[in-house]
């Protein structure tokens, strides 16, 4: 009884925070209301990743691929049998997420069987080869739109819906973490032989992790593709697949809420920059944010500064060396810009202008983000309140847990 | 192992079952079930002669002392020679605009943002100028982008005119889609009777890039016209944006022995295509459409693609005062010539939108949405534009231009109506 | 619908030598491509997702010194300016030297602090610098207009024609037979053009039916050497792209040699082997992994001067993804370590892929490379020449 | 009826013969040492029986039946368990969570309860723990039970192993070199708890061992293999005395 109460407690706070942002997105405009529903749709996708990558530990970076297939299954079908289907609205919008992400099930079983006798990076090649291939054969079937794309009917603009996969995805993901079986999953990313010795079936575990995260990718797939309205291959390019990966890897591989966490910001980001503007002519709040973003900046810098402090190690002479080698380093830069200037007139001319500066300074993040925090930003763990707890110096009381 | 199979498969039904659970209760207590999404068919275009959907969303007005305008464009990414261009042509249009007093002394911002060459994020980026308040847009160069941006602006009842979309079926979208170039099922059959009629060619190879839609729906549509005015096309070939070694294509293409090659892609490979036609020994004359349109393609594509004529939206040797005088301020303010065809039809593009500002009665999406469907006769870098009643797709002539050791030369003018499809 | 649908629509058994041959030429270049990847691979064991965005700038600097040497736009357009196998060395070097330079920079800044952590840190990094260069990049790099390395500066113009099996002599006799009528034809129509004066694109009625004869003549002639050429079986190899095949293997022979015969070639060899022994044995490990970056990149280099100046296709910063891609897959494809695999790979995919153009599924070109890795991968999982390390246990 | 047979167990790896021919059987309750040199193939014995390798020829018995090439995770249910010579803990998981893992086999509730979160998965779960916890008792990792099992001591980690493959509750335990690395105390310490696992829990023990003190003091049947071959088999005191023995390890000089 206290767990059905329990449980029905969590569902409706779960359906709680989908409708909560659903409310918040549909009182903005439509440009967040499109953030916030890709945000969600990113969740999912790095999430259900993280449960591949992080989770299981085989290396995928085809993830787009799993989203392509669900996308166009549920886009093909609509387009092809909702006028004149019983089911309607709400209804048909599920049943096309579940055909997405039973279609994207079955890929993940293709790819997950190659996972049997690949490792590392041969996985990894084998999965971006498969997107690769996903994307030409639809590029080549008519009945798809071909590089044209499709249009899909019905549009929904169900925020609460993307929303709520990803929870769902996220539960999912927690639930198997937490329990005994998640263990086998962690296992077999640790050390396969020692799990296969210890009666862990191996191909279970990947093909059962392959088919899993790639069925959510597919609902997820399916999901945009009734939301945008309008989908084509080049939506599902090899880079959406990296840029999912990033997340999963920025926010800590193997880490729910590390995925969660970057992927809202690794989606947002791009976006938040389109906003960049030079000092002059800014409102208030664009020089604001300029000022933070540079004092950022200034911190990073700093912290790359000490990093190469501590490189030449102790002594103070040492440390001397090392800022007159950075400084040295400048002049020798500056001298090398200007020469090149001299060598190529075409750069002489050239302005720059803070907008286009946009996925320069996304990929400059990822970098400085991977240097200085490697491990991702949660790395293995979890943001929950012991770890909170840990940060701040409370200690949690002991208890023998599961990463959950 | 069996009992495995069976709970793999009980998972996902599991699954699904849940998700439905959680979806119909939330369907109760959410109360918003069905679609709100307008209907947008955009198959049901055919030439423009079906009643296009209109726009029912009161779309934003001028609250300030500037009127906010849109241009979403390349600035990064595959199309960013394009997007520059549309930009830079843009802005002069804007200092034009403005210079000359611009609506009742109501001065354009333009607002700019970046597709990053990518249809879902220009999306984003034309949903963004929207919140922001711009009356109108301006862009994209690419069809597949602008087709996203006009979902958007259709539901908030933002006008959009396209720069370089000369994909067929984007005006379909609704009454607020217009554009300032003319569609793939014009230049293709231009060429296509160009080619049949002028140069006498009866077998043709078509060359396409598979991966632009662009580029596939104007091999179509010559397909189709040149077939249907007698020719024959003897071969078809694919490649994709990217590649840069296409002998194997053109050895087929070479043993097929045709007379033309139609090459409907973008000029980043068709120079290489043109080169190594020639090397291949292939003789036939090249022909393409208005992706063709940068000086580069003589260099990259010497010697194979001199000779080569393709169709284009204007040409600098063009004398009309609109040409020569956008010329002179481009140099002024940018150095040089623009690179791209972009850099007029950019022009044209924020230009007939200014223009329309001016005749809308009031400063809001509507009024503008109504005085560009009055557009008539706009004279535009790119020739006269005329909107009314055109659905969305201007009637306009066409150039075919030779491209030659100099520069592109300026062959024969096709207007609106004079070609046969 | 497309011819392509058609199966085997395009099978012509006598162009397949020709295909075969520019295959090899494709393959040549994913090769030495692979060959960067392969190295880094091998010593570090990371995927340097840059790789290629340094061929991309390989190829601008390919760029950039033939602007310096005179064959700017302005200067090559319309005038032929006198090139020599002198400026491509130039070009070969300058190209190969900065790419070094860069593929050290990027292994000092980005990778090596990366080096004891996981190593999928370190491929996010190098998909970070890998974006870094390609939008950076576009912000101060020439995109457009004419950012192609001039066909000018290149001397080796025109092709070499080998025949296999020599057409009939009587259809040869018929083709030249052929001939005169064909340029009689196509004087009368000058002819007219220059009586008349009409505009060749608007002619009348009567110009129509002259330029008609004379087309009909041309049709006649090509048909008829179109119909030797089938007859016979005959290779055709552009000068600068046998060149470039010429290069590409003195490079990799080179790179080989440097490998196997020379001290810092063992050494990188036992680097590769083992990294830490490799340490612990006195291998000054950081210089071995600067060296294999140097080696690595230059390949890239020279790889993208050729295909920057043979095949003419325009520069842009995303000039490197397509080559980066197949690159890579070839490595994996020969056994990702393997200097010879990587080679093999490349080679391999360059046919394979003009075999499929070649059986007329040329828009499946880009996806075969992946259906090959896959099948064999699955077969050989450590790929064809390298040996899936079995674990001890 | 012999509970683990092998029969003329042979594999090669290219031309290398690396076990040839084989032949030992292991009775109910034995505490069985196998021996030799560096590089003798007692590694790739075990390989054989787990089925990390499929012999070259020859077959493996368990219980009479035929397992030969029965892929590991299948031989680990019928009640074989190992631990390996260069460890292999899963580093990142927990002491409790390894010993878990171990226990999976006997886990009754389907992958689908466990992601939806059915009170039966918890309770499997929690069951599960509690049995590891007393696995973790009788090899006294009490105090370490959520120490990350990469941060234990080295002795601590190989006990690890052994509470692990013990989880799987095996009727035949492989242990490879358990003592390899250990202090004389921790070796004392680790052959009284392997006597302890067969005199209390019944298990059967096939051990390769280095330490001979170690070996002799604790195993009752050895076998002796050199370069693949077999050269001795016996107790303790015919192993000892043993020419071939003496040869194979202090080496031909003698």
């Amino acid at each position: 009884m206290k767990f059905v109460l329990g449980r029905l407690l969590s569902i409706a706070a779960a359906l709680g925070l989908c409708f909560a942002i659903d409310v918040f997105a549909h009182s903005q405009n439509d440009y967040t209301q499109r953030l916030v529903a890709l945000a969600g749709l990113y969740v999912t996708l790095s999430v259900s990743l993280n449960l591949i990558n992080g989770i299981t530990g085989q290396f995928s970076i085809g993830h787009a691929a799993f989203y392509q297939v669900g996308a166009y299954c549920g886009g093909f079908l609509s387009v092809r049998f909702y006028d004149g289907s019983p089911v309607h609205g709400l209804l048909w919008l599920l049943v096309m997420m579940a055909a997405g992400a039973a279609a994207a099930a079955g890929a993940g079983l293709v790819v997950g069987l190659p996972s049997l006798r690949l490792r590392g990076d041969y996985l990894a090649i084998v999965t971006m080869g498969f997107g690769e291939i996903i994307r030409i054969i639809v590029q080549n079937v008519d009945a798809f739109g071909g590089p044209y794309g499709m249009n899909v009917q019905p549009k929904f603009l169900h925020i609460w819906l993307i929303w709520l996969l990803a929870v769902s995805c996220i539960a999912v993901c927690r639930n198997l973490v937490s329990s005994a079986h998640g263990l086998q999953f962690l296992a077999v990313r640790e050390d396969e032989i020692a799990a296969g010795a210890m009666g862990v079936n191996v191909t279970r575990v990947k093909v059962t992790a392959f088919m899993l995260g790639s069925a959510f990718a597919g609902a997820a797939g399916a999901l945009l593709a009734h939301f945008e309205g309008f989908i084509t291959p080049a939506t599902f390019a090899m880079d959406v697949s990296f840029i999912i990966l990033t997340m999963v890897v920025l926010g800590g591989s193997g880490s729910i809420t590390g995925s969660v966490i970057s992927a809202a910001f690794l989606s947002y980001l791009p976006e938040y920059l389109r906003g960049l503007k030079g000092p002059e002519g800014g409102t208030l709040a664009v020089t604001g944010a300029s000022v933070a973003a540079a004092l950022f900046a200034t911190i990073i810098a700093a912290g790359i500064i000490r990093r190469l402090l501590d490189q030449a190690r102790g002594t103070p002479r040492s440390r001397a060396l090392g800022v007159a080698g950075i400084v040295g380093a400048t002049l020798i830069g500056k001298i090398v810009i200007q020469w090149g200037l001299l060598f190529i007139p075409y750069l002489r001319e050239l302005k720059i202008e803070a907008g286009q500066l946009r996925m320069v300074i996304f990929a400059v993040t990822l970098i400085i983000v991977m240097l200085l925090r490697p491990q991702g930003m949660l790395a293995h763990h979890e943001l929950s309140w012991a770890f909170i707890g840990k940060i701040l110096g409370i200690k949690a009381p002991a208890k023998a847990v599961t990463p959950a | 192992m069996k009992q495995f199979r069976i709970s793999l498969a009980a998972q996902a039904a599991i699954a699904a079952m849940a998700l439905g659970l959680f979806g119909i209760t939330g369907c109760t207590g959410g109360g918003d079930s069905g679609a709100t999404g307008t209907k947008t068919d955009a198959k049901t275009g055919e030439g423009g002669k079906i009643k296009r959907p209109p726009t029912t969303a009161p779309g934003n007005s001028a609250k300030g002392d500037t009127i906010p305008i849109g241009l979403v464009t390349s600035l990064s990414g595959d199309n960013k020679p394009w997007g520059d261009d549309c930009k830079k042509g843009a802005e002069i249009a804007v200092d034009d605009f403005n210079a000359a007093g611009g609506v009742n002394g109501k001065k354009i911002d333009l607002k700019v943002s970046d597709s990053g060459s990518k249809p879902e994020v220009g999306k984003s980026a034309a949903e963004k100028l929207i919140s922001d308040g711009v009356l109108g847009l301006v862009g994209e160069v690419a069809s597949g982008i602008t087709m996203q941006m006009g979902q958007a602006a259709f539901e908030k009842g933002i006008p959009v005119v396209a720069v370089g979309a000369t994909r067929t079926d984007l005006a379909d979208i609704g009454n607020n889609m217009f554009r300032v170039c003319y569609t793939d099922d014009f230049q293709g059959p231009v060429m296509a009777n160009f080619a049949y009629t002028e140069l006498g060619l009866r077998n043709i190879a078509i060359i396409t890039d598979k991966k632009l839609p662009y580029s596939t729906g104007l091999s179509d549509s010559f397909h189709a016209t040149f077939t249907k005015l007698g020719g024959k096309i003897i071969d078809e070939q694919f490649y994709e944006t990217g590649n840069k070694d296409f002998k194997g294509q053109l050895t087929n293409v070479k043993a097929k022995n045709p007379d033309g090659l139609f090459m409907s892609g973008y000029f980043t490979e068709v120079g290489p295509l043109g080169k190594q036609a020639r090397e291949q020994g292939i003789n036939a004359k090249l022909l393409g459409g208005d992706g063709w349109d940068s000086q580069t393609i003589i260099t990259s594509g010497k010697p194979g693609i001199i000779g080569g004529y393709f169709c284009n939206h204007y040409n600098d040797t063009d004398t009309r005062p609109q040409v020569q005088d956008f010329l002179k301020k481009w140099a002024k303010k940018f150095g040089g010539k623009p690179g791209t065809t972009m850099g007029a039809l950019g022009y044209d593009g924020a230009m007939i939108t200014f223009d329309a500002l001016k005749r809308a009665k009031s400063l809001d999406s509507k009024s503008l949405i109504e005085a560009l469907e009055n557009t008539e006769k706009f004279p535009g870098v790119s020739g006269d534009i005329t909107l009314k009643g055109m659905n969305g797709n201007p009637e306009k002539r066409a150039l075919v231009v030779e491209v030659t050791e100099k520069g592109f030369v300026f062959r024969k003018a096709y207007e609106g109506n004079q070609v046969k499809k | 619908m497309p011819l392509s649908l058609q199966l085997l629509a395009g099978v012509d058994f006598h162009t397949l030598p020709q295909q075969v041959v520019n295959g090899i030429m494709l393959g040549a270049i994913y090769a030495l491509i692979a060959l960067g990847y392969t190295m880094v691979y091998g010593v570090l064991k990371l995927i340097n997702f840059a790789h290629g965005e340094v061929y991309m700038l390989g190829a601008y600097v390919a760029l950039f010194a033939s602007w310096r040497l005179g064959f700017t736009p302005e200067a090559t357009r319309g005038t032929n300016l006198q090139s020599s196998a002198f400026n491509l060395v130039i070009l070969l070097l300058a190209s190969m030297a900065i790419c070094a330079l860069i593929g050290v920079i990027i292994e000092r800044f980005a990778y090596r602090p990366m080096r004891q952590h996981a190593r999928i840190a370190s491929l996010i990094t190098a998909i970070g610098v890998s974006m870094f260069l390609q939008f950076g990049g576009a912000l101060v790099l020439p995109i457009s207009p004419e950012p192609n390395v001039s066909g000018e500066i290149n001397p080796y113009k025109g092709t070499y024609q080998a025949s296999l099996t020599p057409s009939p002599t009587a259809l040869v006799r018929q083709r030249d037979a052929a001939k005169q009528p064909y340029e009689a034809a196509q004087k009368t129509f000058d002819e007219y053009i220059a009586a008349t004066h009409e505009d060749r694109f608007n002619l009348s009625p009567k110009g129509i039916e002259a330029r008609d004869l004379a087309q009909q003549a041309e049709r006649t002639y090509k048909d008829l050497e179109s119909k030797v050429e089938s007859a016979g079986v005959s290779v055709i190899v552009p000068k600068g792209q046998l060149v470039m095949l010429v290069t590409a293997v003195f490079l990799m022979l080179l790179l080989r040699h440097l490998v196997m015969r020379t001290r810092a070639g063992r050494a990188m060899r036992a680097v590769s082997h083992d990294f830490d022994s490799a340490a612990l044995m006195g291998v000054n490990v950081n210089r071995i992994v600067v060296l294999t970056f140097v080696l690595g990149s230059s390949m890239a280099g020279a790889g993208a001067m050729m295909t920057a100046t043979f095949l003419g296709t325009p520069l842009t910063t995303f000039y490197g993804m397509e080559a980066g891609v197949k690159a890579f897959t070839a490595a994996v494809l020969g056994g990702i370590g393997n200097i010879p695999g990587a080679v093999l790979g490349g080679l391999l995919m360059g046919v394979v892929e003009e075999m499929v153009v070649w059986a007329g599924y040329s828009s499946y070109r880009d996806a075969i490379a992946f259906v090959v890795l896959i099948l064999v991968l699955l077969f050989r999982p450590g790929g064809l020449l390298g040996s899936a390390t079995m674990e001890k246990i | 009826m012999s509970l683990l047979e092998m029969r003329k167990g042979t594999i090669h790896f290219g031309g290398l013969v690396a076990v040839s021919e084989a032949t030992f059987a292991i009775e109910k309750g034995d505490l069985f040492g196998l021996i030799g040199p560096n590089g003798a193939g007692k590694t790739t014995c075990f390989n054989m029986i787990t089925g990390v390798y499929r012999p070259t020829s020859g077959s493996v018995y368990f219980k009479g039946k035929q397992i030969t090439g029965t892929p590991p995770n299948r031989v680990a249910a019928l009640g074989i368990a190992r631990t390996f010579q260069n460890i292999r803990l899963f580093p990142a998981l927990s002491v409790l969570e390894n010993v878990v893992v171990g226990g999976f086999l006997r886990h009754r509730t389907g992958l689908a309860s466990a992601l939806i979160y059915l009170p039966s998965a918890i309770a499997e779960t929690d069951r599960l723990r509690a049995e590891a916890m007393d696995l973790i008792r009788i090899l006294d990792l009490e105090d370490v039970a959520d120490v990350r099992s990469a941060d234990l001591p080295y002795g601590k980690q190989r006990r690890l192993e052994i509470a692990r493959a013990m989880a799987t509750q095996p009727e035949l335990l492989l242990l490879d070199e358990p003592a390899a690395g250990m202090n004389p105390q921790e070796s004392e310490d680790l052959l009284r708890t392997v006597r302890r696992l067969r005199d209390d829990f019944g298990k059967t023990i096939l051990l390769i061992e280095h330490d001979m003190r170690f070996v002799m003091n604790l195993c009752e049947k050895i076998f002796v293999l050199d370069h693949g071959e077999e050269i001795a088999f016996g107790p303790p005191e015919k192993i000892r005395n043993d020419p071939g023995v003496i040869q194979a390890y202090l080496g031909e000089a003698v």
